[in-house]
């Protein structure tokens, strides 16, 4: 099992980092330019890890990225990758949903943490942004959810990705649910219009303001990581999970691209306009597919 | 609240450009034409160069010195020295080049070049029959 | 003398490679490495503090495209590595530049544009910018022009991306080990008003000044 | 502007056309307020576009330039007055137009004109600033640039063109005349030559 | 000052992504309101006017383009002008036209960098990136034009320096039609941007009567519903023979202040098309004047006005009978927009809002301090 999470932690270090290099290549296209190359996400890595760190906040500024980084591996190792097979399952028996929407709030706590000790007031200031645009994200997210834990009958992704073996896919079936999660989960990944906390024209670059060298490494990497955690979360819950590593590759590039699509041609919301945007039309969305869910099955 | 679903799907179309040819010049391996009138380097025909220093005289930068060349120059030239030019100091403002007597001051359409030590910025303009 | 650029010779120090002999173990192998990514992935800080921020957005956008070669902008000098100093520095600037150059992690490199920093320029006789640059930021390469074009600056990373990969001296070092040279000239134009000190300890130059 | 014109001529001003979108009107100092107040409330002169000072040290004056615009915007007036260049002090016009208080800030700074009524006479562009304000004509800035910055060394090959010019010219009288004397010299030689081979060959 | 005890102070740059060019601004922050703002500049002060009176007048047309660096030609338009102004010069009609299509052709450019800007100030990285390249475009044929990309050196008093090279006119007619194409895109993509609607507008208001007041100029002014254009009040060059319109919208807020903007590029696009088809086939392009390079300014002085991209840019010149001038000041569109207007607009504004409104006033700091 051991042996099983080193894989699956070095598979999505690596399929994540393709993807954020995918990302830059058709950001680049859609922009009219070539772009990096594929790996590119690679060098910066190993860069950042190689430069030398000449700032110090103590120990608890240091934990943050920790954290983070903790967060993401966890929820990567409860997710279950492919529906059919064992492999790569690892841990995913010992937790359910419930525990994942936890773990997927772990990271922005360690960042205030970190942040707060580092006493930068951008970086207080991205802080407080992402913590208030959480509100408006975890909204839509968590009452698609639970509409789905009402029509599985059950909290465990495993059961909800055998269900839709039989009785079709989440996507066809509860459009509304899909619909407000993808919204929310354009907002988990950063992209405009919700991409407030780290917004370079106003507060540099947020919470990261005065992360460099290895920690920004770490940062990058836990980012990639938690991406394709959530990619394959979406997949397992609407898509009916995948069953080869082509249907995933598939899948998750298929989620990918469109919340690509959606953060390159809009622009930044303000933080309240987002928390207003969010708890409105894909609260309200989200609320339609639950009643359509308790009402109708 | 009135959704704006024009402002929604209109900058979808921006996607179309996925497809379009990128409109970058890759700079190092293709690169773009310099039209001929460009104020780049500067060129120097030592045959007709008359060593007049007008050029020196109308810098306002100060960047041109007058030396004596290590190459066949002109034997009319009145001092013996021709210019040289301090690249940090000039602005390509095609000046010297207008109040040339013989024109043998030219700028040339190079204009390329990065360094890394500050002291290797004095240029001795080239001879226009060198560049190709 | 001969056509073309020409000057005095490198500086000896400068051309200070790898030990060819040291190329056996393993540590030089792993450098050779580090410093082929660093020299494919450099991030460049937001400070346009010149003329020369002009020509910045088409190097950066589509037009030139930095990014094919690794080169991005960053907002803060946390992340960064590299600083373009775009032209003349007034000495109000040169302050927040000597701040923004000490917020930056080693390695650092930096990147000058146009005559300006080199010799002065067209600003020459002007009471308010510095004539040479290199006596208060230790530069890594010069752009010649005013301003450069896109494709100028596009060879000035061509140029700083083999010094990396060579392994060569960069300014960083030599600004740690002169760090009194540079922090007298410093003190010798912006007088005793120098932003307090990020890294370096001010008032205490003897000791080596570190923190 | 005839009738800009007869309204100044009542004030004993005369307007100065200087061409169809430009006029000037010159005024005493003491009447200086009260003018442009009343530029500004009775001629409908509403906008002060900028206010220009120049430094004429012959004459030991600053010339202040107030360019004024109605809310046509399609003529500027110029309303131009002379301080004296030591203890130079003008009234501040920021009541009047707001946006005066941002260019006699930079007036101060430039030419060390004092506002006594002016409420942030703080730094515009500069910092620190100890010398005199840089630009008054007799502030030197190349001095000023020398004693600060180095410029680099390795220029000092730079020739004098006039001092190569003469010295090339002597050098080329000198080789004519070398020339010449070597001519000349040959010329004896040949001739002392001659009678020789002449008397050789009468041998 | 009690509301400021609570507040933190920060200053929005000169370092920050957020900023156009070099220059800061002083905040005062409850949470993410803005409490006081007060504008620094200095940062890009090379003393220009000083630098102008050590030189005679040749050799300050050459430094004079970069006092504002993203559009030059207003500068040398004016510079130009106010030399011929003082010594009575009269240029040809050719250089007239020339002259007239250079500034549009800078208008055109500098609105393309500006868009780019303003889109960039609300996170949206696609239209710099496409907008940039545009303008590079028309850099292309500056290149051709003046043998500059930026800096042109080409309005010399007393005309224009070089001939239009053959088959210019062409490429840039094609170069209208392609922007007039472009322009749909960037409505489409940008102007009709739900996201930049909803944060532009009701931002950064101006009311008319302060506007006019407060001597703002160009697009800020146009905006709040006032038709102010130096090109039709006081004609230069060939201004009144050509036909145009000067958009305006009342709302006064960033969002009309863009789309005033954008109306204008499609003016200019209007204009150079009149040119191209009246441009004079030959004729003289530089006047003969004696002594060429020894320019002597009568004792006088004159002021100029030129509308540059973001509104009216004047010059004040004085000669004194010698070759070099007297004084020579520059009042830029955004100096008082810099201080007067943007310390206003600010105040309880959000920290977002910064990078748009200073975008949308059209600060330029290297014209502000010179």
């Amino acid at each position: 099992m051991i042996f099983q999470i080193i894989l699956l932690i070095m598979l999505a270090y690596v399929v994540g980092f393709i993807y954020f290099g995918l990302y830059r290549n058709i950001l680049a296209r859609i922009q009219g330019r070539y772009g990096p190359t594929i790996y590119q996400s690679f060098y910066d890595s190993i860069k950042l890890f190689s430069k030398k760190n000449t700032v110090n906040y103590g120990w608890m500024f240091y934990l943050g990225p920790i954290i983070m980084a903790t967060g993401a591996v966890l929820t990567l190792i409860l997710v279950p990758v492919f529906s059919d097979s064992d492999f790569l399952r690892s841990a995913t028996s010992q937790g359910n949903l419930f525990v994942l929407l936890y773990l997927m709030v772990l990271g922005p706590l360690g960042n205030a943490l970190a942040v707060g000790t580092g006493g930068n007031p951008f970086g207080v200031m991205g802080v407080v942004r992402g913590l208030t645009r959480l509100i408006g994200l975890e909204l839509p997210f968590y009452i698609a959810v639970v509409g789905l834990i009402i029509a599985a009958n059950s909290s465990d992704i495993v059961h909800i990705i055998d269900m839709q073996k039989t009785g079709g896919l989440n996507i066809i079936n509860h459009p509304l649910l899909f619909i407000a999660a993808m919204i929310s989960m354009v907002g988990f990944f950063g992209e405009s219009p919700f991409d407030i906390p780290g917004a370079p024209q106003e507060v540099y670059s947020g919470p990261r303001t005065e992360f460099s060298g290895k920690f920004l490494a770490l940062l990058m990497s836990q980012g990639s990581l938690f991406a394709f955690a959530k990619l394959v979360l979406i997949i397992d819950l609407f898509l009916g999970g995948a069953d080869s590593l082509w249907m995933l590759v598939l899948k998750t590039l298929a989620i990918f691209v469109t919340i690509i699509f959606i953060g390159v041609v809009y622009g930044r919301y303000k933080v309240e306009q987002a928390v207003d945007f969010l708890m409105k039309i894909p609260t309200l969305i989200a609320l339609l597919g639950l009643a359509r869910v308790i009402w109708f099955g | 609240m009135a959704i704006d679903v024009k402002g929604v799907l209109s900058p979808l179309s921006a996607i179309g450009t996925l497809f379009e040819h990128p409109r970058t010049i890759t700079y190092p391996e293709v690169k773009k034409e310099i039209p001929r009138g460009y104020r780049g380097f500067h060129i120097n025909d030592l045959e007709s160069c008359i060593g007049c220093a007008n050029c020196q005289e109308v810098c306002m930068n100060e960047a041109i010195d007058m030396v004596h060349p290590d190459r066949e120059y002109n034997p009319k030239n009145g001092s013996g020295c021709v210019p040289r030019i301090d690249y940090g100091r000039c602005c390509w403002c095609s000046l010297c080049t207008d109040v040339c007597p013989p024109s043998s001051l030219k700028l040339n359409n190079e204009c390329i070049h990065a360094d890394r030590d500050s002291n290797n910025f004095l240029y001795m303009p080239k001879n226009r029959k060198d560049i190709s | 003398m001969e056509s073309g650029f020409h000057g005095s010779d490198l500086d000896s120090s400068l051309k200070c490679k790898l030990e060819e002999s040291g190329m056996a173990n393993t540590h030089a192998i792993m450098e050779k490495a580090v410093n082929w990514f660093r020299s494919r992935s450099i991030f460049v800080v937001a400070y346009g503090t010149g003329c020369g921020a002009i020509e910045m957005p088409p190097t950066f956008t589509s037009r030139y495209d930095a990014e094919r070669m690794g080169v991005v902008g960053v907002a803060t000098p946390r992340q960064a590595d590299l600083i373009i100093l775009s032209g003349y520095l007034a000495y109000k600037t040169l302050r927040r530049v000597i701040r923004t150059y000490e917020q930056m992690q080693r390695p650092k490199y930096v990147i000058t544009l146009g005559s300006c920093p080199i010799n002065g320029g067209m600003y020459w006789d002007s009471y308010n910018t510095i004539k040479k640059l290199d006596d208060y930021i230790p530069v890594d390469v010069y752009v010649t022009g005013c301003m450069p074009r896109p494709e100028s600056v596009i060879e000035g990373f061509v140029l700083l991306q083999e010094r990396i990969k060579n392994g060569e001296k960069a300014g960083w070092q030599k600004y740690d080990e002169n760090l009194k040279f540079y922090k007298d000239n410093q003190k010798r134009v912006l007088g005793g008003h120098i932003d307090p000190s990020y890294e370096t300890d001010w008032y205490n130059l003897e000791n080596g000044g570190v923190a | 502007m005839i009738d800009l014109s007869s309204k100044l001529e009542k004030l004993s001003l005369e307007l100065v056309e200087k061409n169809a979108h430009l006029y000037k009107v010159t005024v005493k100092l003491e009447n200086l307020e009260s003018i442009l107040l009343s530029f500004l409330n009775e001629f409908g002169y509403i906008t002060l576009d900028s206010i220009n000072c120049r430094d004429d040290l012959e004459e030991g004056l600053f010339t202040i330039t107030y360019c004024l615009q109605t809310e046509k915007r399609d003529h500027v007036v110029m309303v131009q007055t002379s301080i004296d260049r030591e203890n130079a002090t003008l009234p501040s016009m920021h009541t009047l137009w707001p946006q005066a208080e941002i260019m006699e800030r930079e007036m101060h700074e430039m030419f060390g004109v004092d506002f006594p009524t002016h409420p942030s006479l703080i730094d515009f562009a500069l910092e620190y600033w100890e010398h005199m304000p840089p630009m008054r004509r007799d502030f030197d800035t190349l001095e000023f640039v020398n004693s600060m910055n180095p410029f680099r060394d390795q220029r000092g090959d730079n020739l004098d063109v006039k001092v190569e010019m003469k010295k090339r010219r002597e050098e080329k009288k000198a080789a004519k005349l070398k020339a010449e004397q070597e001519a000349a010299a040959k010329l004896a030689a040949q001739e002392q030559q001659n009678p020789d081979s002449e008397a050789q060959n009468n041998e | 000052m009690s509301d400021l005890k609570n507040t933190i102070k920060i200053f929005h740059g000169p370092q920050h992504p957020g900023i156009t060019g070099n220059m800061s601004v002083e905040l005062d922050l409850l949470g993410e309101t803005i409490k006081r703002a007060q504008t620094h500049v200095g940062y890009l002060h090379r003393g220009f006017e000083k630098l102008v009176e050590r030189r005679t007048v040749v050799q300050a047309f050459t430094i004079v383009c970069r006092i504002c660096v993203p559009e030059p030609d207003p500068n040398e338009e004016n510079f130009a002008r106010a030399v011929e102004n003082l010594t009575g010069l009269e240029i040809s009609e050719k250089a007239k036209y020339i002259r007239t299509m250079i500034l549009e052709m800078q208008r055109l450019a500098t609105q393309f960098l500006w868009m780019g800007g303003q889109a960039g100030s609300i996170g949206l990285g696609l239209i710099p990136q496409w907008s940039v390249c545009d303008r590079d475009y028309m850099l292309d044929l500056f290149e051709e034009l003046t043998g500059g990309r930026v800096y042109h050196m080409y309005a010399f008093p007393g005309g224009v320096r070089r001939d239009i090279p053959d088959g210019f006119l062409d490429k840039l007619s094609d170069l209208m039609n392609y922007y007039e194409k472009r322009i749909t895109v960037y409505n489409n993509t940008f102007f009709d941007n739900t996201i930049f609607k909803s944060r532009a507008i009701g931002v950064g208001v101006v009311n008319a009567d302060e506007a006019l007041k407060n001597g703002y100029v160009g697009q800020t002014l146009r905006a709040c519903g006032i038709k102010r254009d130096v090109r039709r009040d006081m004609p230069y060059l060939k201004y009144d023979q050509l036909e145009f319109d000067i958009p305006t919208r009342t709302e006064g807020d960033v969002y009309a202040r863009a789309l005033v903007r954008r109306d204008e590029m499609l003016q200019s696009i209007r204009i150079l098309r009149q040119i191209i088809k009246q441009m004079p086939k030959d004729g003289e392009i530089l006047q003969k004047i004696p002594k060429h390079r020894k320019f002597k300014l009568p004792a006088d002085d004159t002021y100029v006005q030129t509308e540059s991209a973001r509104g009216a840019m004047s010059y004040y010149m004085a000669g004194d009978g010698s070759e070099k001038i007297r004084r020579m000041q520059v009042r830029g569109p955004s100096l008082v927009h810099a201080y007067t207007l943007l310390e206003k607009l600010l105040v309880d504004s959000q920290l977002a809002d910064v990078a748009m409104t200073m975008n949308s006033l059209g600060i330029c700091p290297p014209e502000i301090e010179r």
